[in-house]
């Protein structure tokens, strides 16, 4: 039973008289953590201790996730995929935070793609799921993941997954990604407190990039910063400047420290998308060029590539040869892809229940039968196996 | 045992966490203070408070947290206080609970429970008296239960909280307490989807569920005909064969609910033997049901359900055609 | 003028919001961009930024503040992105948009519009196809619409936002922009709650709406007999006399949706027709609908929804017996 | 078009290197407004600037208020009302806000009965409310005001109210009551946000009274305060003592200021529900009576009249001749409520939409048709006048 004694009340603790004082945001100090600064210069003290190899890692990766929105906008355009949610401008902010993750930690993004490969789920997985194929989950999930495409619902999820680690005993945390959009839902708010209030290990990663569709982040909320929204959960937080992938890392390990310890935290990574929303998406309609080639000048791969000049590190790095190895990659899995067998009827029902019930099991026959009955229904459907 | 409907819930719940270490139960002052009909009562007590939590005032993180912890591998029981307050978690049920399995082709699941007592009549507020099983049961992957008995009471919740889906588990709240019944001792199942059969009869079949079962009943004994009464138990997936066979043999129907009648359960009821017996039909189906309106405040809920003269009425308009 | 349905719904907009101030549009994405499928488009050019507003990520608040907006008096004409993001307002509409007026006995009312795209065809990700039309419509208070063609678009979108009751408007997006036809300039209404008949004929009804009215159409054309089409257009309150009445011409229907089929609106329709012209019918109603199932992602999506082959099947399957 | 420099980014603004800091409660100092001590003490410069007989008049509603719970929790004992929620305790904190309000402002309460009084609504109407009577809050809407059963659920509709407010350019605001635990649900979150994103005229007074049913407040939220979360909302907050009415009076009056020139406040008022959750509630099952008898010790109404006596306006109050009269008020309130007539079948059909739709009309017309067919309806419904 908990006590609310009085003593509690602020009858007896600290009161202010005189006129009533209004709380603001200004009484707060958000700092943002930054390691390399938008120039390249840095403080060997502040350098995440992360070997050679790691440091390497690091940009390979990123490279992966700029090449991966690269290729998958282009093979979009000729047709061969629905759509697609580029990441470019994202990149330290996506892979400095996946990078401390573990295996054994789950993981539910909204736009994070690259966090899958270094699961290890196979990049023509990813295709799949872009043609919209169920096939492309089933192997997020294999690797205790998940994209959430209505935005904020993953939350709720993430907060039972922390939950469930937390009553097993675990050793893992539960790790949401999350946009700037997505802090004004109504289901991250019940699941951020919730996993406050129960203290559960879950991490909740806020990617704000600036927008939401067409609506910038100032406009989203009166809040000046994602970050301090953490507060109303009673629930640390760090800011971080995204855009520097190192911080975002060290940020992020950090967070993940103490979450393992049962206490969750909000991390907001300050970033910038700079690609359209989706492919079906035309920023020019809300957002200036100007804002755009501005942001340009803080690409998070120049950034990382100036410190890993000053390390002495860069010399090792055959970018180009990095780069072809993402291509070769990259078309590896989508050829691939493109051979992704055409699929039974039966898909469409079989994994709604463990069991098909009748009524479920009657509409299968009848449309495979319809199918068999009625030739001509080929030319209302076909299988897009490109999306 | 003889047992009340919320005492047999009671006893599932314990049967359940007491024969796995997985289940565990949650929602609004369902702990501490062993739920607002005391259907969580001494779980606390029993299985500590690790397994039995109360809960921010939060349906949409009771709904997506079962669903997450379903998904780690637990058997989660989520309460709802009242039928009135699940609309918020909604978007939970339909975006992500009932499309786990199929969104990763079944390598994730989501076998948890959301139970919750529905229902007028029991002289509450606002929004306590709600029967939406029609829009619930509208959700592809969706189980949704209701039963009547205390002895099905136990045995569906249990068969509800093994079960590989998500169940909404509906509780008749109005009878939660009118009547005992012999409930067995510990472990028994009442298989889902399967309607059961609460008396024979020639003239006429009575299909009804959950807290009209007893009017239903009721009116049934008053008739001067020969009635089968058809108890669906579950609504989703609904038992179409028992219902069709009786009607095959019966050549009348009536169906029975309380929520409001425009896309209610009844009228897909209506379509199931319209698709597969409508020639056996000597008359048209009733339908007995809440009417097109929320249900009206405490002082004229009466009006809303069906009773046993408006049951009785339209099974003899059914029997006069 | 010649206008798509996604125009007539911009031209819709234009008009009362030129005719009456108090008319406001909002949702994410309406204003500066102009929507995502471009129905708000020049709006915020032509109304400013006053009412025509961007609003942050939050559905719940999107409708719930479209309730109070209204109850003060305004107009308000909330857009929904894709209906498979309604769910999260889901509870607004329950408890709150459909039951202001009842609450109150009339004192408040909440005269508003929900319009959002719906339905499957587009090759959109997850959550961006549903048809849930049959669960919305089970709310009592609430009414819901869908037109399938340009004219009664506009006509329909300028009678739902002028009605003293709230109105959740779905529009066909799979045909946005399939055809263009005639729309007068300016100022007309469609009456809510009136079915259309589309075509007349004496053999067999065939009822559909919204987006599935071209793939109707087309299978009747290609049929070997003479059938009635009745768009029903609104879908709550649903104009049963005019599919009674034509089903006692034709003593044969066919039911032709998108939405799942169990506790969809065909359930209801038919049991309707069973209601009032069970004694008519010559063979069952037929249902045509999508899956009990998720709507399959885009790769396999074509699957789910009916084609003419399928609905001509039925239609024949109807008059075979 | 907002522009989002990246002068705005962190790279170039307020930066920390070294270890990434984490944003924490403690990082935050909320006072809570006190006017008068617990043991009656204040400062005389700080009392509020009322007349003696408004002072006198928040004396008579707090009074109101306690002799209406007690009459209210009295009757439903004796089987005269469904069930009622009482807000003994919560007499300061309900009157001390409500009394700042005007007649064209809105208000969506939730425990918060007194105040539909001091709009006008006949008492009565408050019994006809919690006896299921309809008519109740068509009362309550004559008086630009509501009651909210559905927690949180009415947030959403005060931001509507709010903005319409602002497009009409009316010189009010609309308030909301809600309480710790209706801060969790997401509508509460969404509606506060948006209110804040649009900067529309609305008032957020959350009576944290410790407990929502069982739960106590500090397992409602990991959060130290409620205030703080206004912070979320980049909404300014005030704390205030719930017990000492001039504290409630002048925190609430000069957020209504705020909120009056565009800007929504966010008002946290510590208070304590001293009976219980309602009629059906069985407190002992999860606090002690130790909690409970340390709270009556802050009884607000002590307090004040601590406060009366202090100032020399406690003589002119017949504090005996007070309570007869509201009693008198209720006795003959009780009394009309006895006598409302039976309503007419229509009632539960006619106001479901202006116009009822044929179906309803048929299901109106079969039903009052079966009553007149089947008199032995009569023997399981009946109208419950007293709920
Ligand atoms: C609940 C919900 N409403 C609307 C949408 C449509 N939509 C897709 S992405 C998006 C914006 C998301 O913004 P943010 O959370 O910042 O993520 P970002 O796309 O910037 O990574 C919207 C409105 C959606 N997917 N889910
Ligand atoms: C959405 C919703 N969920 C659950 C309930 C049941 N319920 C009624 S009051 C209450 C607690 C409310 O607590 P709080 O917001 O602190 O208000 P208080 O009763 O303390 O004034 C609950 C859980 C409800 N009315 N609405
Ligand atoms: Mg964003
Ligand atoms: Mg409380």
């Amino acid at each position: 039973m908990t006590e609310n004694a009085p003593t509690d009340h602020p009858a007896n603790a600290a009161v202010s008289a005189g006129d009533p004082r209004f709380l603001t945001q200004d009484d707060l100090t958000v700092d943002t953590h930054q390691v390399v600064g938008p120039d390249g210069s840095y403080d060997a003290d502040d350098v995440p201790d992360l070997d050679a190899e790691q440091f390497r890692d690091l940009y390979r990766w990123m490279l992966t996730d700029r090449v991966f929105s690269r290729r998958m906008v282009s093979i979009q355009r000729r047709g061969e995929l629905g759509t697609f949610g580029s990441t470019r401008g994202q990149e330290a902010s996506i892979i400095g935070s996946a990078y401390t993750l573990q295996p054994e930690d789950w993981l539910y993004v909204g736009r994070a793609w690259t966090p899958m490969f270094m699961r290890g789920v196979p990049m023509e997985d990813m295709i799949l799921f872009w043609r919209g194929i169920e096939e492309g989950q089933q192997s997020f999930a294999e690797h205790n993941s998940q994209i959430a495409i209505s935005i904020g619902s993953h939350l709720p999820l993430v907060a039972g997954l922390a939950w469930g680690m937390d009553l097993s005993g675990d050793d893992a945390v539960a790790t949401a990604y999350l946009g700037d959009g997505a802090t004004s839902t109504g289901a991250a708010h019940e699941a951020i407190n919730f996993a406050g209030a129960l203290g559960v290990p879950a991490l909740f990663y806020c990617q704000n990039n600036q927008y939401a569709i067409s609506l910038a982040a100032d406009e989203q909320t009166g809040a000046n910063t994602l970050a301090q929204k953490a507060l109303a959960y009673g629930m640390d937080a760090i800011r971080v400047d995204g855009q520097d992938v190192l911080a975002v890392y060290e940020a992020v390990s950090e967070a993940r420290e103490r979450v393992r310890e049962g206490e969750p935290v909000f991390v907001e990574s300050v970033t910038y998308r700079l690609d359209a929303h989706t492919t079906s998406d035309d920023p020019t309609r809300y957002r200036s060029d100007e804002e755009v080639d501005a942001w340009e000048q803080h690409d998070p791969l120049e950034r990382y590539r100036e410190f890993l000049k000053s390390e002495g590190l860069w010399e090792d790095v055959d970018h180009d040869a990095i780069v072809d190895e993402i291509e070769a990659e990259f078309d590896a899995a989508l050829e691939a892809a493109n051979e992704f067998a055409e699929r039974e009827i039966v898909e469409i029902f079989a994994h709604v229940y463990e069991e098909m019930p009748p009524e479920l099991q009657r509409q299968y026959e009848e449309f495979v039968d319809l199918l068999d009955r009625r030739p001509e229904m080929c030319d209302f459907i076909e299988q897009r196996p490109k999306g | 045992m003889q047992a009340t409907i919320v005492e047999a819930v009671n006893d599932a719940l314990h049967t359940e966490m007491a024969a796995d270490d997985d289940v565990v139960v949650f929602g609004e002052d369902v702990a501490e203070s062993g739920g607002v009909f005391r259907a969580t009562d001494e779980l606390l007590e029993e299985f500590g408070a690790d397994r039995v939590v109360d809960t921010p005032l939060s349906e949409i993180a009771i709904v997506g947290a079962a669903t997450g912890l379903a998904m780690y591998g637990k058997r989660p029981v989520a309460e709802i206080q009242f039928s009135g307050f699940l609309p918020p978690a909604f978007d939970q049920l339909v975006t992500n609970a009932s499309r786990i399995r199929w969104r990763t082709r079944g390598e994730l699941t989501a076998p948890m429970v959301v139970r919750m007592p529905y229902g007028a009549g029991v002289r509450a507020l606002e929004h306590h008296s709600e029967s939406m099983e029609g829009a619930y049961a509208h959700i592809p992957g969706l189980k949704v239960v209701a039963p009547s008995t205390p002895h099905d009471t136990k045995g569906l919740l249990l068969a509800s909280i093994r079960d590989p889906d998500p169940v909404l588990f509906m509780e008749p709240k109005r009878i939660y307490r009118s009547f005992r019944e012999d409930v067995p001792e510990g472990d028994y199942e009442v298989p889902l989807g399967e309607a059961a059969v609460r008396r024979e009869g020639e003239d006429v079949t009575v299909v009804s569920w959950g807290s009209m079962m007893p009017a239903t009943l009721e009116a049934v004994e008053e008739l001067d005909a020969d009635a089968e009464v058809v108890d669906l138990r579950t609504i989703s997936p609904l038992d179409t064969e028992t219902v069709v066979e009786s009607v095959k043999k019966t050549g009348r129907a009536v169906v029975v609910h309380e929520g409001p009648r425009s896309n209610g359960v009844g009228g897909d009821v209506v379509a199931r033997i319209n698709d597969e017996a409508l020639m056996y039909l000597e008359a048209p189906v009733e339908r007995v049901t809440g009417f097109d309106t929320p249900v009206p405040l405490l002082s004229m809920e009466d009006y809303y359900f069906p009773h046993p003269p408006r049951i009785l009425d339209a099974i003899e308009n059914a029997l006069a055609v």
